[in-house]
């Protein structure tokens, strides 16, 4: 049990007639990288939601890092060690790339308190430095995330999650909108995490990237969790019937 | 000679025929240049407006006090600039230290609510009641006016002579006809019996004065008071509807107020203090006003 | 899990578990107010505040109460209707008291009698022009020309210099008040004629406050112009993606609400019979007021008429509660405050409960 | 030349200092699917923002339908018979789905002109049908958008660009956010337009599905159109090396 | 081309062709608005605006009209400084005017002398507590006082009841306007002690404006605090999800600017040397105003305190203006709403210029 990163037990959530989750169980092991996968509406991201607090459960109760825990917002989350890169990616349109990657912890040179003086060589130079990882192109730093590309946004929300020191990073389909190489750079960035043992939950419709990326499969449908699947169990053929459908029941656990 | 004028608002009835008054004046001496400015009720807005007639050169200025106790900075501020200050219509507060070339023109603003508050409990005597209750619609509670008007009120109410009046409940319209109006209807929706209405200036007595004829009331049985006589409420006298106001000479204020600013501007000495009194005006006098406001 | 059906698809609805309208909560608002002010009125008046105790009077209820709980707002209410629709769509509203001002003074003068108790009319604009005695078409024409006009220029400052509506609407605030005061040097205008004076007499007001809202209601839910609104408000570029013509849109919503607004100017200065340059004075923060209370969202898309309605009767139901209570008029306006921001709270309390418990 | 549905000549946009699109050529054919490709950032956003007049272009021209045009705003261009799914998507959040999908183009009962009465029973009759061809699941029609996953948002987008009749579409990463099914019938959605003859522009990144969808494919580089290739002549391999710049040079032109 | 920079990677970005700051449109706008000004005076009045043309006083400029440009919307602009940070962070605060009236009558009640011209002191409240005569920094701390208890219920009530600003700030307003009325039953409070009427004098006003500004102005820029207004006004969903305690900030923000309206409030009444319950009427609209046309977006996220600063110039040169021409007070209102909208409009017409050129 002590390896357990995560842990959840049916976590439910509706929103007013709508069983967006119901009774997830889901566990997380150290240094594990698991998928979900699932169609468009199946709660994948609600499940998200519920762990990072963004909104709050209906019913079940949610283990992390050993111990039950009630976060009542996503900073509790965050400060809990949960790095997450929503869908909707959370970047404030009218700040520019540095302030959107360290936003919420900008570095700062004097501490006084909420009128500390912000170190802003420090975070453009850190901006660059984590931006160059992702290999996207940013023709200006100054440029509010308004003006950014959908690419040029996801790379933004990924290099914040990448930057900081976490004991379980969420990404919720970083690759979405890439290109081909930034796609490749992040998946990259994925790897090194799995070297260094960071466990990781990754959504994504990729096939080849899940089965690339992760140790696990977790399919989601219709709210609820249809299979659990060690990698070397399975294929993207039977990945599929399990998403569409074909194949159903509470699935064999994997180990 | 160009004179600044500061008028504490223009959308005021009274203040218009002040106004108008003095600008009937101006017209009809050569050389005389009015520029009228509106303070919208506001102190700091004066104060500011004074400073600007000062940086644009004016040879007096005039000035309508928003508020009677701020007058001390805006005396401060023309002697500061050497300018001569009039003030008409309200008794500045520091009426007793004004500089040389600083007079007054104004109406002791204590009469008005006393003259109107008298006659009221003089019609209920008349009519031989022991026993009168009112309603008093007040106006804006942040204007001096108002508060003081209403002070006046309660103070006849306390005198012997007219103890026999009993305030039910007192309420402010803020001026306001419509308000006044709305009040009233408020207050019938209670089902008190009342003898009078007591109002703070004239527009709220006839949105009073509506309101019970909306609810077919018979304006004979009730005594109602304001203070202004304005046309509108001259003609409510009129009709039999309103028992009382008072009169102020706006037109006469105006124009002793422009001769002061003048005679001062050209070094010349003037009173310091010139009264102008209120009147009472009932249906046996109502003939003498009828064209002055 | 009971009935559930799967809309197109996907994950289990149930269907039972409907959603309440928002304005339901507005509503409980009201009635809350309504049975406090009861309560403290048969505790410590022993008096009631909405039934009949009266023994000169027949019904159950105290009916001039009801009365006059809605006909005070009546007037401000039907500018809110206007500002509802300008709010929908992301916009706001801050000239309809000024428009009411300007309004009423120019209408006003194209409505009055040549002759007060015999003598000619003090107060007549246009006596030397013989414009007198004009029947009651000319100033509800010239009302709406002047609601209409103001109501353009909004428009279209803020549909084509792309302005913040706040801006030019505070730019008409401020002129057009200038206007009231300019059109008459300051002077009331008043003794209107009979047939002007008929449109704001007795419950007219509270007449024409609820058939506009009741015909707007309908318009906002059942037609396009209602359906843009919202989506215009929801996101502007994407409907401008759409294809829908902003700009014409949003010409019409502050043509609307000017109209609206000179028509409450009309059936003030006829309650009145009188028309001055301070009519209308805040009345544009209050109508916003009804409007937010009634549950129009400030960042547009969300509301409706029926709430700005409801919103509306809070207001009413204080302004009379606290008479009823005979409140020392000091402690009134700081109790005023209080209830707005108390009923607001309420609504936002009882919406999260509910997304809560879902 | 009366077969080229869509051509730009010298396209250019920047934004302040942003070379976003520099000397747009671009041709489109009677019938042809294209797709747009290339790194985040490249320019392809813009590209479409340009001639579909969501911006105005810094200089260059655009023909369309055999005219040259210069629309003034999106809605011309739509008049004009250019159906677009934008990378932003471009819905009403706090609408519901019929009312999304007939933005702009409600069908009414009565006409009287913007007081014209809607028709709501047939809006939401035709949204189901439309949404059935997408595959995605919406548990209730009546919520609005902003309660839907990224992915039904997605498909909203694309049903209403496939319901109303046009003579150009324009799709912008349509299945970024889907998946797999619904990505499988998006695909399926566009190969019925390719037999029906109606021409499209796809921008994915998704090099299995250009090859699989297009007769033609463009590279866009650093605002540049670097590659302009006939699906025959080349393969994943080409296209990568065109948007990484291992190879340049304004490529021979397909016909 | 020329000279090209690659940011990191992509697509080429031309460093010279710098983007002007939002504020220089502004400055523009003043600057048209003075020459307009001084052209009108040279032609029609032969009279300058800006220059001296006495032969009585020394110096280039009309010093007098340049203090009184910029002493007379000190105090607003004070107030505007606490408005603009609560713009950027996406709220509103209509409460400001009403919390100057407020803090002047209480602050000033402990700034009295005890005995006015050898009588007692007609105005002073707490004559019989002995409370006169007091040292500057009690009304001072007072007001403070005053200022952050407002601020603090307003943050509260938006922070964690969720309810929109415009309505908690609307109910403040209300409720401290009463507050403003019954502390002395609509009486005034004159007659402050030498010291305290020291704060108001001359120049003063400005100088606390100016100082008042740059702080914040440096705080806006360079600090956490700054940072996060941008960020919650930019997209409040995103900065709570990135870990900004919004609660906090947002209390933070509403009790500066309750603060600074306090401020105001004490140098309104100092320079005045009385403090009434109407004081700061409409001063709320007036502050937002310049801070719109100083560019601070109402939909949060932009704008600054410099803009802030130009905004409440351009405020000052349109009223010393309008004195100037002796413009007939009517047509002053008339033209101030023009004037105000055209600063905006000129301001978004320079934006898409630039946008279009780019
Ligand atoms: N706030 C909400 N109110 C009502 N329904 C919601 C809300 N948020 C999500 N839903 C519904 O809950 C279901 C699950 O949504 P969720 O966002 O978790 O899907 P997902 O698996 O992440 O899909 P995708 O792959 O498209 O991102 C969907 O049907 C969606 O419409
Ligand atoms: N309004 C704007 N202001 C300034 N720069 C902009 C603006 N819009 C886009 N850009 C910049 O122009 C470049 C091209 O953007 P565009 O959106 O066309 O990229 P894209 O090829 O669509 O990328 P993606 O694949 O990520 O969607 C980017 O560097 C972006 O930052
Ligand atoms: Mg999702
Ligand atoms: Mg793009």
């Amino acid at each position: 049990m002590t390896d357990i990163v995560l842990k959840t037990e049916n976590l439910t959530k509706r929103y007013g007639g709508v069983h967006a989750l119901e009774g997830a169980n889901f566990e997380l092991r150290k240094g594990e990288h698991v998928a979900i996968m699932g169609d468009n509406g199946a709660g994948k991201s609600t499940f998200v939601r519920q762990i990072t607090a963004v909104e709050q459960r209906t019913s079940g109760q949610v283990w992390f890092d050993g111990k039950e825990v009630n976060f009542t917002g996503p900073i509790e989350a965050r400060e809990a060690g949960i790095e997450t890169v929503f869908q909707n990616l959370a970047l404030a349109d009218d700040l520019d790339v540095p302030s959107n990657l360290f936003l919420g912890r900008e570095k700062v040179l004097f501490n006084l308190g909420p009128f500390s003086i912000l170190d802003r060589k420090y975070m453009r130079k850190a901006t660059e430095a984590a931006l160059v990882r992702t290999a996207v192109k940013i023709p200006n730093l100054s440029n509010t995330i308004r003006h950014m590309s959908g690419g040029q946004r996801q790379c933004v929300a990924i290099a914040r999650t990448a930057t900081f020191a976490s004991k379980l990073i969420i990404m919720d389909e970083p690759t979405a909108a890439l290109g081909v190489q930034e796609t490749a750079q992040v998946e990259n960035i994925i790897r090194t995490l799995k070297d260094n043992g960071e466990p990781l939950i990754l959504i994504s419709h990729n096939m080849r990237q899940v089965f690339d990326l992760c140790d696990r499969i977790v399919v989601f449908r219709r709210g609820r969790i249809v299979a659990n699947l060690r990698k070397e169990n399975t294929d993207g053929q039977d990945i599929v019937s399990y998403i569409t459908g074909a194949k159903t029941g509470e699935a064999e656990l994997a180990a | 000679a160009k004179i600044g004028v500061s008028m504490a608002k223009f959308d005021d009835n009274f203040l218009t025929v002040l106004r108008n008054g003095m600008i009937a004046q101006a017209k009809g001496m050569s050389g005389v240049e009015l520029q009228v400015e509106d303070a919208q009720n506001d102190v700091a807005k004066q104060l500011d407006q004074i400073k600007n007639f000062a940086a644009s050169g004016v040879d007096a200025i005039i000035v309508n006090p928003v508020d009677t106790s701020a007058t001390q900075a805006m005396s401060d501020a023309a002697a500061a600039a050497k300018i001569p200050l009039v003030y008409v219509n309200r008794q500045p507060v520091n009426v007793d230290t004004l500089p040389d070339n600083q007079a007054f023109v104004a109406s002791n603003e204590a009469d008005s609510g006393t003259l109107e508050t008298k006659e009221v409990c003089r019609l209920f005597k008349e009519a031989g009641k022991k026993e009168a209750n009112v309603y008093v619609i007040m106006g804006e509670l942040s204007n001096q006016a108002a508060v003081q008007r209403t002070k006046d009120i309660e103070e006849v109410i306390a005198t012997p002579d007219c103890s026999f009046i009993k305030i039910i409940d007192k309420q402010t319209s803020n001026w306001d006809r419509d308000q006044a109006q709305n009040l009233m209807t408020n207050w019938l929706s209670t089902g008190k019996k009342f003898d009078g209405v007591i109002a703070n200036n004239d527009e709220s007595a006839i949105g009073a004065i509506q309101a019970m004829k909306a609810a077919n009331i018979d304006m004979k049985t009730v005594v109602v008071g304001g203070v202004d006589a304005t046309q509108d409420a001259l003609v409510a006298m009129q009709a039999g509807d309103l028992k009382v106001t008072v009169f102020q000479d706006a037109a006469g204020q105006g124009a002793g107020a422009l001769d002061a600013a003048l005679k001062l501007s050209k070094g010349e000495k003037v009173e310091r203090k010139v009264y102008v009194p209120f009147q009472l005006v009932t249906p046996a006098n109502i003939d003498k006003f009828l064209k002055k406001n | 899990m009971a009935q559930t059906s799967h809309g197109v698809g996907g994950v289990s609805y149930d269907a039972k578990k409907r959603t309440w309208p928002a304005e339901f909560n507005v509503f409980l608002a009201l009635v809350i107010l309504v049975v406090i002010f009861e309560l403290i009125g048969r505790v410590f008046l022993g008096d009631s505040f909405l039934f009949n105790t009266r023994s000169d009077v027949a019904g159950l209820f105290n009916e001039a109460r009801l009365q006059i709980i809605i006909l005070q707002v009546s007037i401000v209410g039907i500018i809110a209707i206007g500002v509802t629709q300008v709010i929908i769509t992301g916009g706001i509203d801050l000239s309809s008291g000024s428009i009411v001002g300007a309004t009423a003074m120019i209408a006003m003068s194209f409505a009055q009698v040549a002759t007060v108790n015999g003598n000619p009319n003090p107060k007549a604009m246009f006596l030397a022009q013989g414009w007198t005695d004009l029947p009651v078409m000319v100033p509800l024409l010239v009302a709406v020309g002047c609601g209409l006009l103001a109501g353009l220029v909004n428009g279209a400052l803020i549909a084509y210099t792309r302005i913040p509506p706040f801006i030019a609407t505070l730019g008409m605030m401020v002129t057009a008040r200038g206007i009231a005061k300019w059109w008459s040097k300051g002077q009331p205008i008043s003794f209107p004629t009979e047939s002007f004076a008929a449109i704001g007499k007795g419950l007219m007001p509270v007449i024409i406050f609820l058939s506009l809202a009741v015909l707007f209601q309908l318009i906002m839910t059942y037609t396009r112009y209602g359906k843009h609104c919202y989506a215009i408000g929801s996101n502007e570029d994407a409907a401008r993606m759409s294809g829908i013509k902003i700009a014409n849109h949003k010409i019409l919503v502050y043509v609307i609400a000017g109209i609206l607004a000179a028509l409450a100017a009309v059936v003030l200065s006829s309650k009145n019979l009188t028309a001055q340059a301070g009519m209308g004075v805040m009345y544009e923060l209050d109508a916003i007021a009804m409007a937010v209370i009634g549950g129009v969202s400030l960042s547009g898309g969300r509301g409706s008429i029926v709430g700005t309605v409801i919103g509306s009767l809070i207001f009413g139901v204080i302004i009379s509660g606290f008479t009823f209570l005979r409140l020392d008029a000091y402690y009134q306006e700081m109790v005023k405050g209080v209830i707005i921001v108390g009923a607001v709270v309420l609504d936002q309390w009882r919406q999260r409960m509910r997304a809560l418990r879902a």
